[in-house]
């Protein structure tokens, strides 16, 4: 299996195909590495506020170099601003937030999501390196939408949507819906269940690099 | 009453080889950089350290670290980017480590603050954190029941305090600091400005009576 | 985003009969007049209340006591001087009663607020207040497991407000009433002043995601 | 049993007594009623900081009249004002400093206190009126010097220091001291031990209107 001849999104165009998907009003917790770059495609008009789990509500844009506030950071640890609205908070209120089921959406990456819904985004199984979940495992059982952005299939090829997570797992059943380069896809009490193919990419060539099975 | 030390080495003097520690911050911000140089020149060795991080750099807690300090990690994130002195000590199996979901970790430094008993957690049910530990489904949902983190003592970093050891904070510098104030026996807090004047009782953040010791370090990273 | 009502009966309006409902305040301290008023005024019945006090003279919950539209008491201390409208309902058998430790109240509510499945305190322990109640002895002491308290809505009362539904209170006006805001589904806070700018980031008491409806009501008891 | 023919403290004497032993620079809660006297008897020179579970650290004298604040009260519901160094917080907050061991003394009202520590002073076992328990469960688990501060006995002579209460308990061997009108005593594991006597009672006088043992 490989992703050879598919139409691909690139990074800045799935981070703007997620957007859409985020409606006015919403509180939004944005993951570590790309999610954090879906804020800069939310079409113009709405208002959307974004948590970081170290104690922002109301993350505004990056402040211009040398007007950083070196204490006023985000979960990703880069510097930030506070939008209008915004609070600050302690840790355990910050993840009473989360876990509460205060905050309508996260967006965060994935090793691994399975047609059940299971997540593995927080350990492989190398475990040379030391393990790392920070607050992973509190969003996925606390945010009633959990979107995934992620590459469909591995840089070997090999695929990331499966029956079944081989890697450790971050939560069951947790995941609503995964955004890939090749397609969306929503996931049902019966698996993954089509929403939109990247323009010229046709179904069947997307299941071929897919290991659990696709419903239409 | 008087909470203020003289110096950051008097605010770290009572802290014993072996002690367990709470160390607030999260990625650069709120650390308490100017107790962890004077608990480095203390000489305190065998620490287990609670904080969210490992340490990045040659900083903070890193610097513990580096110094072979610390004996033990219980955190949520060891792998901070240039966690190197973090990563060499645990590659050389030199430092033992508990991974603790991040809101779990901070809620079980709450409960100790708070003297309860434990709690019933959604995060982690059915992940290899919750290996070991009871769990219960209470309608149709999985909990884990996680018990109460306990700490000798908590080095703290705070922008403004008073000597009644009442503390603000700034920015998402605020981040464990307050909850980790509640949970030690000695809480130690460097703050940039201690006032002649007690704080506005309705800016508070962290009461008073959750610190023992007060210190000002008017730096800021 | 602009979570104002234009008016405290369009702010109660969607409370249907039979709502749990959680009421903040202390003795005669931080209750939401403004809206009770208006919650009486449109009629919903068969209520659960959930607050401190049962109400005091012929104000605040006493109102909806005496007008009949609570079915159930969930509180702590129901015999403030005064409470001649619970004791009234109370001695009739005309309302259903669940006392609970005041620590314990606010904790479960925190607790829901805060997507626990239940904590274990000491409070209560071995007394008439557990009985029924699941128990562990850990480490000697003896703790009850408490479950987590929910209400379809909450009624808050604070000093300063803005449309993000951001909050601040004034003096002991703060009591239940932030953890009040966590913990319902639909919480609607009257404040006396509504203000054109957001709130100072570094003293907001309540995040606006805790708050689904502001309205003003400039009036302090 | 009759308290007759014994020399009793005056309620302002009972409540200087207990303040006698209210050190420097603590953490002190009183209790509705007589406890909140306590306060205005602390010798001068002492700095004693007085929690009110309703959500004040620094509880300050009573305000002049006309110059209340009506949403500043204590847990008695009286108005009062902030002190130097004073905060305010909310509930959950408030009890965690109860229950977590943070604050030093509790001084308490009684109807019934056990030579094991017991106490009841939250019902009776008249059940026409509705239970009422507040916050006296949670002070009597957290606070680690819980002094009682009492009449010896009732209003009919029958004693209120027993071997085992009658009334339902408050919390369980929570006690550390008592102070009646009559007499100071400590629990211990072997039960009420005399600290001293009311000047001009003698320990058999205070004995036979004690139920309980009094070891000297």
């Amino acid at each position: 299996m490989t992703a050879q001849g598919l139409n691909r999104l690139e990074d800045a165009q799935l981070a703007a195909r997620v957007a859409q998907d985020i409606p006015d009003g919403s509180y939004v917790n944005l993951g570590i590495g790309k999610p954090t770059h879906v804020s800069g495609y939310v079409p113009d008009g709405r208002e959307v506020i974004y948590h970081s789990e170290n104690g922002l509500l109301g993350v505004g844009p990056t402040p211009p170099e040398g007007a950083e506030d070196r204490e006023l950071i985000d979960a990703s640890k880069r510097f930030v601003t506070a939008a209008q609205g915004a609070s600050y908070f302690e840790q355990s209120d910050s993840f009473a937030m989360m876990r509460g089921g205060h905050i309508d959406i996260a967006v965060l990456g994935a090793y691994q999501v399975a047609e059940n819904g299971d997540l593995a985004n927080w350990a492989t199984l190398d475990d040379s390196f030391p393990p790392a979940v920070g607050g992973a495992m509190d969003l996925v059982v606390g945010v009633p939408s959990i979107f995934i952005m992620m590459r469909h299939v591995n840089r070997d090829g090999s695929p990331k949507l499966l029956k079944r997570c081989s890697y450790p797992l971050t939560g069951l059943g947790v995941v609503n819906r995964v955004y890939t380069d090749l397609a969306v896809l929503d996931v049902t009490k019966d698996g993954f269940r089509l929403v939109e193919l990247t323009p010229g990419n046709s179904l069947d060539a997307v299941q071929a690099v897919t290991e659990a099975r696709i419903h239409s | 009453m008087n909470k203020t030390a003289e110096s950051l080495a008097a605010a770290v003097a009572p802290i014993p080889d072996g002690a367990a520690l709470m160390i607030g911050g999260f990625g650069s911000s709120g650390i308490p950089f100017g107790l962890i140089d004077a608990l480095l020149e203390q000489g305190a060795t065998g620490l287990t350290v609670i904080s969210n991080n490992a340490g990045a750099g040659e900083t903070g807690i890193a610097k513990l670290l580096k110094a072979g300090r610390v004996a033990k990690v219980i955190c949520s994130y060891p792998r901070t980017p240039g966690s190197i002195w973090f990563e060499a000590r645990y590659e050389a199996g030199e430092i033992e480590l508990e991974v603790v979901p991040q809101g779990t970790l901070a809620e079980r430094i709450r409960t100790a603050g708070a003297g309860l008993g434990g709690f019933l957690t959604p995060t982690a049910y059915g992940t290899l954190l919750a290996k070991g530990k009871e769990t219960r489904i209470i309608d149709g949902r999985g909990y884990v029941l996680e018990a109460p983190l306990h700490a000798d003592f908590a080095l703290i970093r705070a922008e403004g305090g008073d000597r009644w050891g009442n503390l603000h904070f700034h920015a998402t510098a605020r981040n464990f600091n307050p909850v980790m104030a509640m949970a030690a026996k000695h809480s130690i807090a460097e703050v940039r400005s201690l006032q002649d004047t007690p704080l506005d009782p309705e800016t508070v953040v962290t009461p008073g009576i959750f610190v023992q010791t007060v210190v000002e370090y008017g730096e800021r990273p």
